[in-house]
């Protein structure tokens, strides 16, 4: 059992997953020679030469279709976005092509490509770097969509992507690549559907994902200090979602928290109190609360972004609330 | 080209054309919905370029006006016709309908509708191509107006750039709906754009099969040769208006009347006639057993099918079953693999 | 007063907000010679000629992005989409540039455009013509979105939001052209924000936006035969949401019911009970139910279509149980 | 142009030089955050397609590489710096930081992240122009990686479309981030790709400013006269990473030491030297003094500024106040107007 990055799990995963397999190709700006920008690729263009590890032009919807195109003949295409941002360019494609085409073909036709990008606020990006676009893919049925939170579920959920016959979308976070944990040495797959419940405890649930479930177990444990019992469920998939795991939870805590990096407005959170309404209302002893950035384009300043994200205190504050002790 | 196919290709023209008219008629009594773009007028195109590909081998892709590209591509007639109708047997299990017609076991990769989409998946066609090895290429057939789309340059920029074996064919019949070309391209003349991505291209008559087969035949072994894209370009027209509400008030009488003197079935029945390989009685035959054949076999076909099982609605939006390797359950304390 | 159909009030508003105001112009695929897929520009070209009604090619983001930069040197650009799944290829000059312009330049530049769309499934369209977008504008902080229910909002809610500072998405749909409707014969503008208690009643609230206000008119009528009064609200804005309207609604009617065209998931049914249960959870006698189209690519079959989509009865359903009468 | 004009360009590339490595050691000491794209080495191409252009008159756009070219625009310089340091008297009022610099009184309109969206926001600031009838032109500053976006090939065929009057400069510096132009381009030259819109095109030495002002001068003439757009490609060299964390490894030692070697600012130097327009001491004199400027009076007013109140957070979304003709409150019953 080995430690590492979030970027070499992740850079361990396309390794493995194109020895195994030829019809494995990455493609994406900058992660050939340059190794891409958060290293996830870095060493394969030298190991697997140009063919397989392609560096594309700043064309995002294109190079999209491309992996798209490619993937109906047979190919595992890994697509890269570098930002979050950058993929409203290739919404089309992805939106109006990946999701859809198996439907659309009465099943005949699919689309088995993998889109690996980072969403997420990160020191000082500002507006146009800094989205958080998880809501817009986790709305589209006929996409697969995971939000890894550390570097097992980066390495292992890669390499399912990669041999699922769907499309994927692998939400990453730029502030996560350099956290560290452990990954076995040997070759594990880890399940594309399935909430996690990684911390136990009986008076509040936690909820997040990607990124948030960090905030959330920072939070339980000052919740503790303070005598209250959270459990943390981390989403893991957004698409589709694990109602079960939610309602289980919620039944034995009677009280919800989500928190999400993410603007609040139409975003998972929403859904997610959705499904508790839908799955366990009456087992709530208070209203779930959302934990959310504020909802404004990401400023630059530093003391602005980070009044516009949520924080561990935050998520503190609502749980306090939800429990009665606010 | 021996006479017999050159018989059989008139006949496939007609057919194409008998099988657009009927659709017509079928829309007409609303026993097919949604949006239906036909393709009469243009069949020298489709029929020309595709007689000189390798017939489910090389991947064709086009947009919504696909029926007449997947027929010839191999697509059995009746599917095509079922899917128009909706009905399960449909090319697409009915889900599709008219503008998204797929037959994959004939590497007839489907119909889009939304305009440009088709330009990067072809060339992801041609790059699994390039990447098994093969000789196959693929073909990604599209109208003047989707030249347009940021899609045409992205891709053929990558194309070139890689060299990967797809041949893009322009099918300009000098309109996006009721937009004239002169109104939305700063050069009319399409195949020049290639040159901007050192693509060799060309134009030619669309009308004419034979003049049609010949410029694919050298654009196709351009391809295949491993020489990267080609981009050839069709001068053709559309007899009928855009989809079905569209009136062709945009087009001037004169125009249209200029373009339906230059019908592709009536100019390669007269050449075939001049050369004495069919008669006006072999020709009125032939009509009368594509009628007879698009009736009894064809429109039958869908008329008499089932419609898909409401309780399916949800079949074909993700792989099913779910594979448990890669899907989960996942199982609280324990690792996969 | 004058009866007229939807396309015509939106016509209208073109024609008034053109002749009041050289800068205004109008700009999509063929809108101009051509008149408009759905006639909404019919007769303008011919009056105000090439230079204000603008026929594009079809270069959706980058007619969009000329809209915008037109927008922040003095114009009023009416921007035509032609279906809603076109418009994911203008996301990124939407929602990466004229949403956050004025915030990332502090204020000191504005993108003062509209841009008008269709969403919805109508008569087969298939999956990639029935996109129901509303959802990905309405997450989208720096945009005003409406949806017009009538011919009366349609055109005044069109005609403020040519004059609104804002960027302003305007959500029609398919099914709703042929619509008619009064609309005053003065000059009349709409407001951008508020929703609309368009029937009072005391048992439910019914909320929809858009086409789903008729299904839920349609079911107060039948509930209404069935003993139960059901209050129809019409959100009308979805970005920013009026909760105080929701909230005086749900404490009037202790139960609801959101009706929406769109798939649930991250919908805008999903943010109408989170408002809620932000607002007024203690206020709810059951669980807020979502009527919605199922979550798959619209099919082309026409029983599979209908399948798809949510109908008058299922309204009537859902609100049945949330009386408890179901 | 006399030598008083020629001593202030020197001067202003001196300016913008240092403004570029006193914000590279600002960003050092965490005072600067997020990406910061230095512009060093490419100051002929903003300074010298600038001093022809109409200063706040013409509207100006570009990339995220932007500081220069807003000061070149009239953008106070201490402004600039200030939004580097995320302050409120920055030039976006601390929002934007380095790579959204706004100045909108000088018609600067902006810096954008997303590569390629300047493309159709200059153009849309060339129709507004053209519709009011007024002499103004846009000039849109772009990458050379910027070309392969869909935007650049639907707005050249629009802004040709419509003759706008819009200037699209190409600073080619050979590289997008780490990826080499023969790498991403089919076609190497950019000026070449324009040809495809019916645009006139050129390309140039980026780095004689004297060379850059005779190609800028002609082609702004070209299109201030009405003609429609024009396409300039500069060749050029960034002298550092693309943004801070770039260790450039992607490109050969030789490479660079020859593109040192023509650094702009060498160039236009040892020009006015040979002229006898300015001596070594002139010179050294002038740098004293631009660095002199840039810490009393830039530096020291970014450093000096106060933060933007965090309350304030949600100021600039939507307009304040929202004027309650357009935007409600509904009265119910009632009819606004
Ligand atoms: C992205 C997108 N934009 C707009 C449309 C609407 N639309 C459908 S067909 C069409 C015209 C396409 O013209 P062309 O490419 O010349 O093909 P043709 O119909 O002439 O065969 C347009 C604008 C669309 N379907 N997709
Ligand atoms: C749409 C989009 N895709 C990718 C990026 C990431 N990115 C930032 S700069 C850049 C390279 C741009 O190169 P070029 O246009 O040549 O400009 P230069 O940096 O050389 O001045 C890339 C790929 C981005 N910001 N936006
Ligand atoms: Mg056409
Ligand atoms: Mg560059």
């Amino acid at each position: 059992m080995a430690e590492m990055a979030y970027w070499e799990a992740i850079r361990r995963a396309h390794d493995e997953e194109l020895a195994n397999d030829p019809m494995v190709i990455a493609m994406g700006e900058d992660i050939g020679v340059a190794g891409g920008t958060y290293k996830a690729t870095s060493g394969l263009y030298q190991k697997y030469g140009a063919a397989r590890i392609i560096d594309t032009p700043i064309s995002e919807n294109s190079y999209t279709g491309i992996g798209i195109g490619a993937s109906m003949a047979g190919m595992r295409p890994i697509i890269e976005i570098m930002s979050i941002n950058f993929a409203l360019l290739a919404l089309d494609t992805l939106i109006n092509a990946a999701a859809k085409i198996r439907y659309m073909s009465g099943g005949r036709a699919s689309c088995p490509i993998v889109m690996r990008t980072p969403g997420g606020t990160a020191h000082q990006l500002a507006a146009q770097h800094s989205a958080r676009l998880a809501r817009m893919f986790m709305s589209t049925p006929g996409l697969r969509v995971v939000t890894p939170r550390n570097p097992l579920d980066a390495y292992g959920m890669l390499k399912s992507a990669v041999r699922c016959n769907d499309p994927v979308i692998i939400i990453e976070h730029e502030s996560m690549y350099n956290m560290r944990g452990e990954v076995p040495d040997n070759e594990v797959f880890r399940p594309l559907e399935g909430a996690e419940i990684v911390r136990a405890g009986s008076d509040v649930t936690l909820i997040g994902y990607n990124y948030s479930v960090h905030l959330c177990l920072s939070a339980a444990d000052k919740l503790s200090a303070m005598g209250v019992s959270a459990e943390v469920l981390d989403l893991r998939a957004l698409r589709p979602i694990d109602r079960d795991t939610i309602r289980r939870s919620v039944e034995k805590t009677h009280n919800v928290v989500i928190a999400e990096e993410d603007e609040a407005t139409v975003g998972v959170g929403a859904e997610i109190i959705s499904v508790i309404v839908e799955e366990c209302f009456f087992a709530l002893d208070s209203q779930p609360v959302r934990v959310h950035a504020a909802d404004v384009p990401v400023p630059y300043n530093r003391s602005l972004e980070k009044a516009a994200i949520p924080d561990v205190d935050d998520v503190v504050a609502a749980a306090l609330k939800v429990v009665g002790r606010a | 080209m021996n006479s017999s196919d050159r018989k059989r290709l008139l006949r496939e023209m007609i057919f194409f054309r008998r099988f657009e008219e009927r659709s017509f008629e079928a829309y007409m009594e609303r026993k097919i919905g949604g949006f239906l773009h036909l393709y009469s007028g243009q069949e020298a195109v489709a029929t020309g370029v595709l007689e000189m590909a390798r017939r489910g081998h090389d991947y064709v892709i086009t947009g919504y006006r696909d029926h007449v590209h997947a027929m010839k591509c191999g697509a059995p007639a009746r599917e095509v016709m079922a899917e128009l109708y909706g009905k399960v047997t449909g090319s697409s299990r009915g889900r599709g309908g008219s503008m998204h017609i797929f037959d994959p076991s004939v590497h007839f990769m489907g119909g889009y509708a939304l305009v440009g989409q088709p330009f990067p998946l072809a060339a992801g066609l041609a790059l699994a191509c390039k990447h098994k090895g093969t000789d196959q290429i693929a073909i990604c057939f599209l109208g003047d107006g989707a030249n347009n789309q940021g899609t045409f340059h992205e891709t053929l920029n990558m194309a070139s750039l890689w060299k990967l074996p797809v041949l893009f064919v322009c099918e300009n019949n000098l309109y996006a709906i009721g937009t004239r070309i002169d109104r939305s391209s700063a050069v009319i003349d399409q195949y020049k754009r290639a040159t901007a991505y050192n693509i060799p291209s060309s134009q030619h008559d669309g009308q004419d099969i034979d003049v049609v087969m010949a410029a694919a035949r050298e654009a196709i072994d351009h391809v295949r040769s491993g020489a990267g894209p080609y981009f050839v370009e069709f001068m053709t027209y559309r007899q009928r208006g855009h989809s079905m509400s569209d009136s062709n008030a945009y087009r001037s009488k004169d125009e249209e009347r200029e373009w339906l003197a230059r019908d592709p079935i009536t100019i390669y029945s007269e050449r075939l006639k001049t050369e004495g390989v069919m008669s006006d009685d072999d020709i009125a035959e032939m009509e009368k057993a594509v009628l007879e054949e698009i009736e009894t076999d064809v429109v039958r076909f869908a008329e008499e099918s089932p419609e898909p099982r409401v309780e399916d609605l949800n079949q074909y939006c993700l792989e099913e079953p779910p594979d448990p390797r890669w899907i989960g359950p996942l199982v609280p304390g324990e690792r996969h693999g």
